[in-house]
């Protein structure tokens, strides 16, 4: 069993938001003064020079970011991330949803023949593509979104090249048919 | 025969692995012989539930190693050439067997769900707005999805080229039989002789054990270490 | 201006995938040396008991992930339904490739004595092992990724139960004799 210290900075770090003592308190199922004291000396752990992570408290808020002196190095990166031209990989794996949209993660998966779940979440993070829940399938699908259509210079996913063709190629269906998800499971 | 009691198996050295410890012997060329037997007697019986198509070729090639093995122990005045696939097999069956036991602790490890997590989604600060990579056009789409779609090849090609590998050995094996067959009586000295490689040699146990089972030929031996005669039964 | 240790934690900390030493080298602009030198020492820092972060390491790339610790506390917090569930089958294959890794198709396939093409592209669809081309040697080779080593609970390979021994076992190109290989590959 962990101590409370250790719970709290695993939170803080995880997630994307401020968390609240009082959230901490609940998430940690620990005593108020006890979680006080954790996030105190936390803060005194982490905001000291030359720590590339820092401790906020905003009223009753506690977040965990980037040490102020970074704010260029993380800006960059954080630009280079989002805005920049895609992987190898990204670009693969927007392709196959732009041609076969709505599509599940598996059969992304089965088709690229590797797992795609960060790729996903970066992509529908830059607004390229977004999901669905499909509630008769009981699985989320992914699209392209309309402002990735627009950008292409598109009205209609039918107007990428050879659509019709490459959007029913054989191969594809063969991959993605059941034989060949049996050949897997053995 | 002692009854063997095997269920479950990953792949011809599991099998292997377990009818040799079944019988608590160490892993030695004299253990592999005495459990060929068996083992081929698995491989007939589980052959077509247990073992996936793609992997079956992977068993026959253990089984005619086995053969060679158990051969060269009964008969070794023939000329068998180096002696090494005792050796290898022992060797390679004693490093699986390593990582087996490895693989047991890492099971463990797993089951006591000791996860790390990282995080999920880039710490932005803001919210991330549209964000198209500049340069990429309709058309460089269009040339990636081919590329993917190119890409599926191997894997589709996969269980033709799986079977082929089947049939290969299966193929061997009939070609020795038919020789055996068509001439009535021979010894089994002189299939030998004709067998180019060691492959042969050993492909021609399988099938000579087959037509015997089979009850196609009978095989004579008048004295231990003297050579087989064969001869088709009726 | 931040010292080098501080901007390779500010990065560590942001970034939803592992950073390789190359990128790191690249984003702040430093010596492959020093660099080198600051990752040892974040590690050192943070894989200690009582910490809620750690520093994982497969080759040359690193992560920053929670602590093993704080699995269910975290699990819960995140809403991820992992359960490492695994067949024999494939913790055989992923025990061969943890310890031996980088390791050739041939290589997994004559310990295991089995063709390993189908597993293998079950393992790189579930993200439990990655496939990378060494152009050197032609051909390609697998290793675990950190999604494995989060399950392991484990910061690197090297922590493995009995690492040493199992990863340095003799070469086994010479376990099979030429004829049977040409027999396999026929």
């Amino acid at each position: 069993m962990s101590n409370l210290k250790s719970k709290i900075e695993s939170l803080l770090f995880i997630t994307n938001q401020p968390l609240s003592v009082k959230r901490l308190i609940s998430l940690t199922n620990s005593e108020k003064d006890k979680v006080q004291v954790a996030i105190d000396e936390l803060i005194t752990d982490y905001n000291q020079a030359e720590k590339g992570i820092a401790i906020q408290k905003i009223g009753d808020q506690i977040q965990m970011v980037t040490a102020a002196d970074n704010t260029k190095l993380v800006k960059d990166f954080i630009k280079e991330e989002t805005t920049g031209e895609l992987t190898k990989a990204s670009l693969e794996t927007l392709t196959i949803i732009a041609y076969r949209g709505p599509v599940s993660r598996a059969e992304l998966e089965q088709i690229r023949g590797v797992n795609c779940v960060v790729i996903l979440r970066n992509l529908l993070m830059r607004g390229l593509i977004e999901s669905k829940e499909d509630k008769k399938k009981m699985q989320t699908t992914y699209n392209i979104t309309f402002d990735f259509l627009k950008f292409l210079g598109l009205n209609q996913q039918s107007e990428l090249p050879d659509f019709e063709k490459l959007n029913s190629n054989e191969s594809l269906e063969k991959i993605l048919s059941p034989e060949m998800s049996a050949l897997e499971q053995s | 025969m002692h009854k063997i009691k095997i269920e479950q198996f990953e792949g011809p050295l599991d099998l292997l692995l377990q009818l040799i410890e079944e019988q608590k012997l160490e892993i030695t060329k004299v253990s592999l012989a005495s459990v060929t037997e068996q083992y081929i007697e698995i491989l007939n019986q589980s052959a077509q539930e247990q073992i996936p198509a793609a992997e079956l070729a992977d068993f026959l090639v253990v089984a005619a190693r086995l053969l060679l093995i158990k051969s060269r122990a009964l008969l070794p005045f023939l000329d068998w050439g180096e002696e090494e696939e005792g050796e290898e097999l022992t060797k390679q069956l004693k490093i699986y067997k390593e990582y087996l036991e490895a693989s047991k602790v890492i099971t463990a490890m797993v089951a006591k769900k000791h996860f790390s997590f990282s995080r999920q989604k880039l710490l932005t600060g803001n919210e991330i707005e549209f964000s198209p990579p500049p340069k990429l056009t309709k058309d460089k789409l269009a040339a990636t999805f081919l590329e993917v779609i190119r890409g599926l090849d191997p894997i589709l090609n996969l269980p033709t080229e799986v079977i082929r590998k089947t049939i290969n050995i299966q193929e061997k094996i009939s070609q020795i039989r038919k020789r055996i067959y068509q001439q009535a009586t021979t010894n089994f000295s002189e299939i030998l002789r004709e067998a180019e490689n060691k492959t042969e040699v050993i492909v021609s146990f399988l099938a000579l054990l087959e037509l015997i089972k089979q009850r196609v030929v009978s095989v004579r031996q008048d004295k231990v270490f003297e050579d087989i005669l064969i001869e088709k039964l009726g």
